[in-house]
């Protein structure tokens, strides 16, 4: 056994260390910074069925240790990701996890039967919770029924392992996370930015064209922090942690409280290189105090 | 001079060596850079203060003034950011990721190259014409505007690089107006316009291009998280109604990609949308 | 009409700047700093029926650009605030508004009944929002029938003007804030604090010893301006907005987004004077502009 | 030395005028005061950097060494705050809220006092030593403690205003041990004991004084938000199952008030709690 790596439903991860979709691309503006195969894994940029432009600029603000962005999804489609990007990484042996949203089951589903066509997948995550489409699924994100629907749909057309990511909007996001369990979720990951706004007073106007935007960053942590610890207390499956991790102390914090693995997000834009560090981070950590990543899962609990 | 085989980009820590306060709110920051920067003109840096912490979070983008073993960049305080490196003594250390983004393309053999500026805009046109200069091109010719003589920052390494044309609106300096007064005297046929500045000066320069089939490359400016496009957070529109992205398809660009109605370079429109809510 | 005044329900405030709950005691630590009875007003800090004693220690940290609180509601009680405080805030002609909270309906009203027995109170704020004890309401807040009919309650055995502070927690907070106004309320109140947590990696502990604690300051600020934004776009009653004001800035960006008034919460544990800061800018602002608070109010909307 | 009306409390912004790096994580700041401070030993301020932005949000309680125009404090880089402080130049704005709390009560007259400290908790009794030998009385005890010499922070400051005993863990200094192991041989009915320092080592000293009936003052120290008894964030377990406030009620009480057994006073127990969840 590896002192850093960590199971996920049937998945290995060499460590438990993923970097947040739509915060890394597909993960192939790396090159001049270092090698994406040392990641536990990467989530790529939300996948839809079609392409889509995204929102009018002006798209992301900043805020108190935290930023709020509105990009709506923009991505090339599941079609030209399979086609143009997913062979690169799979030659490099990256861990790929695929993040998909739709705003039908029906859609949710297509996506995932063409992600089914390839390998090199590791496994689907279901982002039921932007904020920043209007039919962008957060409703079924705050819904405990309709994302069990979704979940149950997506597992019953894959064999890949179906990961679903909470909105922490949601009013009783355990219950989310218990439905998407029970429906056959091997993962949840938590959290999705939460809205936010933000006003140019000078100007008297809105920072973004969207009005809204989804809030992430450090600023996020402690809330992301207390609904992991909620959902690891919660369901058996395991909890991937997202929501300002940019340093080890930081997903240790997620660890500790129950998180089988984390996701670095907005942390990569100030440094590219945010997940990798993190990574050295941990190996430092577990190296120093001779313990395995595994045994630290949950200990502050 | 410069290429299209851009340097590999790097994400250095190095520390201010000095800041130059060069009257009103702008200064010149050069860093120690022992490896040596190899950005081109028009190229930008994601610059960001190693110890503040984890408020002002995202790096500023800043084009090069200068590279080699001393980069600089100009700055103008406007917010916290700027705030922040406007008072940097030299030693304290900063993040800078670069060299970022598409270069000013070569200028065209046989083409005099015209210099549009308007504020810090002016710091990616410094080094392009002392990039054409050194390279024993011939000399530029320059427009430089702002609000009043205060508001030209750099005025004279510009006087002394390029044929210098200024305006000023208060008429403190040059021909009172903006540079979009006498732009037009200044086109031909066998002129070519690079222009950054204030996006309202940028759309008129390169309507005035546009106008007399006079080649114009413009420097975008957006805001920006990440700057080597991942963050899908600098989307300019163009006129097919899609977007390009500013940080890794600019923020150099043909300004015929570019349309100026549309999205943040229109008019300031988010407080007007339309009512219904949540 | 003063350039400054605004009116919420039927009170009339002379500047819309009050202190949040639990961020001010009850405004008697104030006389080395400022005369409290400049401001619009003040919460006190949420009184009981009976005193609290409130949690143990730790009871509060820091987070990126914001805090955590787990106080546990420690109060003096309705009857010592009434007999201790009242009276000096009276003579001292301050605007007070009294927070209270309960576990139970009866309670609620119980306490709005004691407070109807003085004169110096301005008007009722129902905390039903508060994330840090068990009994404290939260299930309140987040639910818009429970909520409508706690105001509701209060409402029919009072006079005085009764706002209701709500939890950003709720599903549907837009809900919430209607049903309170068709139950009677004179204004909103948002938003309390949300739940977030923190561990101390080095000790391998919570740092709260109440394990979550209510996140508030600068960082909160995004998202309390977006459901701010949403709710006034709901309901016609006043809102006053709350979550990391501290600048002259910070309060324009509410007024701007429709809100009637602002409280000043964690910023007076940096600065005593932050809400007295604030007031004066907003003066220096209307004047220079020669416009009242009343016409900026929603003028970014 | 100090009497019962104290000052009243003032938010002032203050340039730092110099900072003495003193060994270790330990650094000895000094701010200009115009107006001069007239906080007595045992009082605390709130310093924060004037610069500092959103983070770090919140000011950081310090002890003051020395008050008057040149007001001091000594800080041990533990974190994110004292971090900042530790780096910070001379002209670096802070903001400063004190005199803050309740000093140290005036020493009885007919006992020699014995000062207790542990690493920064040192600063407040130094001020308490000058206080009182300047006020003529008797020179008082002095045991100071730590892991090591390098933990013995101002200890010169100390040997020259008192009759200095040291302990360190390791045996690099003074004695081999903990204070307490010394404690016992200077109690007596004519002493009185204040301490500062860890809180185990002042519920060990609150103990010694309790068993030989000699009175003890201890400065209590607890995460604060405000400092100034608005946010209720820094409760101390007391006997009667209640809580002091440790910034109005304290930070100097009589060691019997506080219940050293509660709270976070007591051994480490957040992350033991049963485990039942949500
Ligand atoms: C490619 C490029 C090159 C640039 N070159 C220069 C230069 O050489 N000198 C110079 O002074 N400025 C330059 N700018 C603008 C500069 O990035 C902003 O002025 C700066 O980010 C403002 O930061 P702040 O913290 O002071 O302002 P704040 O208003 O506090 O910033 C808040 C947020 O908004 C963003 N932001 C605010 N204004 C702008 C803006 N005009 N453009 C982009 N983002 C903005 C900031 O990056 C930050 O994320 C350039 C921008 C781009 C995109
Ligand atoms: C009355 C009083 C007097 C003090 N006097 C001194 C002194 O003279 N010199 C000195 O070096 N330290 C003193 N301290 C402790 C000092 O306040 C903390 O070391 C400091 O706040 C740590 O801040 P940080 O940002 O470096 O640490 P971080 O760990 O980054 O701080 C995070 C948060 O925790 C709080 N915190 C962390 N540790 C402590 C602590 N031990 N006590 C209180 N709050 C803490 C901080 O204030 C901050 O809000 C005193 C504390 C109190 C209550
Ligand atoms: C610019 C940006 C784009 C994002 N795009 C997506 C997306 O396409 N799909 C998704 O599930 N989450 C998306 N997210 C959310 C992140 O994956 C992550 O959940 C959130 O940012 C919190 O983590 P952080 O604080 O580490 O950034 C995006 C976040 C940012 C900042
Ligand atoms: C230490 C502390 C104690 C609080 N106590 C109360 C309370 O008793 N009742 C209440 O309604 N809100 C209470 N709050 C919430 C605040 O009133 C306010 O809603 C929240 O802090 C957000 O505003 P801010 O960011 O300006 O602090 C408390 C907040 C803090 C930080
Ligand atoms: S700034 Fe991130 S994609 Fe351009
Ligand atoms: S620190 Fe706020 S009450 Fe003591």
């Amino acid at each position: 056994m590896t002192r850093l790596g960590v199971e996920i439903g049937g998945l290995s991860l060499k460590n438990p260390v993923l970097t947040a979709s739509g915060c890394f691309g597909y993960g192939l503006e790396y090159d001049d910074f270092y090698d994406v195969a040392e990641l536990g894994g990467i989530c790529t940029k939300g996948l839809s069925l079609h392409p889509r432009a995204g929102n009018p600029p002006e798209r992301i603000c900043e805020t108190p240790a935290g930023m709020l962005n509105a990009i709506g999804l923009a991505n090339v489609g599941v079609e030209a990701f399979c086609r143009d990007k997913l062979p690169i990484l799979r030659e490099r042996g990256v861990t790929v996890v695929a993040n998909i949203f739709a705003s039908s089951i029906a859609d949710f589903v297509a996506i995932t039967e063409r992600l089914n066509r390839e390998t090199g997948v590791a496994a689907v995550e279901l982002n039921v919770s932007c904020p920043n489409v209007s039919e962008g699924g957060i409703e079924f994100g705050k819904d405990a029924r309709m994302c069990g629907e979704v979940t149950r749909a997506v597992r019953s057309v894959t064999k890949l392992p179906v990961w679903v990511k909470m909105s922490p909007e949601a009013g009783n996001i355990v219950a989310v996370a218990r439905a998407c369990e029970e429906a056959g979720a091997d993962a949840i990951t938590a959290i999705n930015t939460i809205r936010g706004m933000s006003i140019d007073v000078e100007q008297n106007k809105l920072r973004l064209a969207n009005r809204t935007g989804g809030f992430s960053g450090p600023a996020l942590r402690p809330i992301a922090l207390r609904i992991v610890w909620e959902i690891a207390g919660a369901v058996s499956i395991p909890v991937i942690a997202i929501g300002g991790v940019s340093t080890t102390r930081d997903a240790l914090e997620f660890l500790l409280a129950g998180a089988t693995a984390v996701q670095v997000g907005t942390a990569n834009f100030a440094d590219p290189s945010a997940a990798k560090r993190v990574v050295d981070g941990l190996r430092a950590h577990c190296e120093t105090r001779n313990v395995t990543v595994k045994s630290l899962i949950g200990s502050a609990r | 001079m410069s290429t299209r085989v851009l340097a590999k980009r790097r994400l250095v820590t190095l520390a201010l060596l000095r800041r130059e306060s060069i009257g009103g709110l702008y200064h010149v920051l050069t860093f120690e850079d022992p490896d040596g920067s190899a950005a081109q003109p028009g190229q930008f840096t994601m610059v960001r203060g190693a110890e503040w912490g984890d408020a002002p979070l995202l790096p500023r983008p800043m084009s090069y003034l200068t590279a080699g073993h001393a980069p600089s960049i100009l700055i103008k305080v406007i917010g916290e950011g700027t705030l922040r490196m406007g008072r940097a003594e030299p030693g304290e250390p900063f993040t800078l990721l670069g060299p970022l983004g598409e270069p000013w393309r070569a200028p065209t053999p046989g083409r005099r190259v015209v210099l549009v500026a308007g504020g810090v805009g002016v710091a990616p046109l410094v080094f392009l014409a002392r990039a054409i200069v050194e390279a024993g091109g011939p000399k530029p010719i320059a427009i430089y505007g702002g609000r009043s003589a205060r508001d030209l920052p750099l005025d004279d390494d510009l006087a002394e690089l390029t044929e210098l044309h200024t305006t000023t609106e208060d008429g403190s300096r040059g021909a009172r107006g903006r540079v979009t007064d006498i732009l037009g005297d200044l086109l031909g046929p066998d002129r070519e316009v690079f222009t950054c500045g204030p996006d309202r000066m940028m759309a008129k320069v390169a309507e005035l291009c546009a106008l007399r089939d006079v080649p114009c490359e413009v420097s975008l400016e957006t805001p920006m998280a990440c700057g080597y496009g991942v963050c899908l957070g600098c989307p300019v529109p163009t006129h097919d109604g899609a977007y390009l992205y500013a940080c890794t398809q600019g923020p150099c660009v043909d300004a015929r990609r570019v349309d100026w109605s549309r999205g943040d370079h229109a008019p300031k429109k988010g407080a007007h949308l339309p009512r219904s809510q949540t």
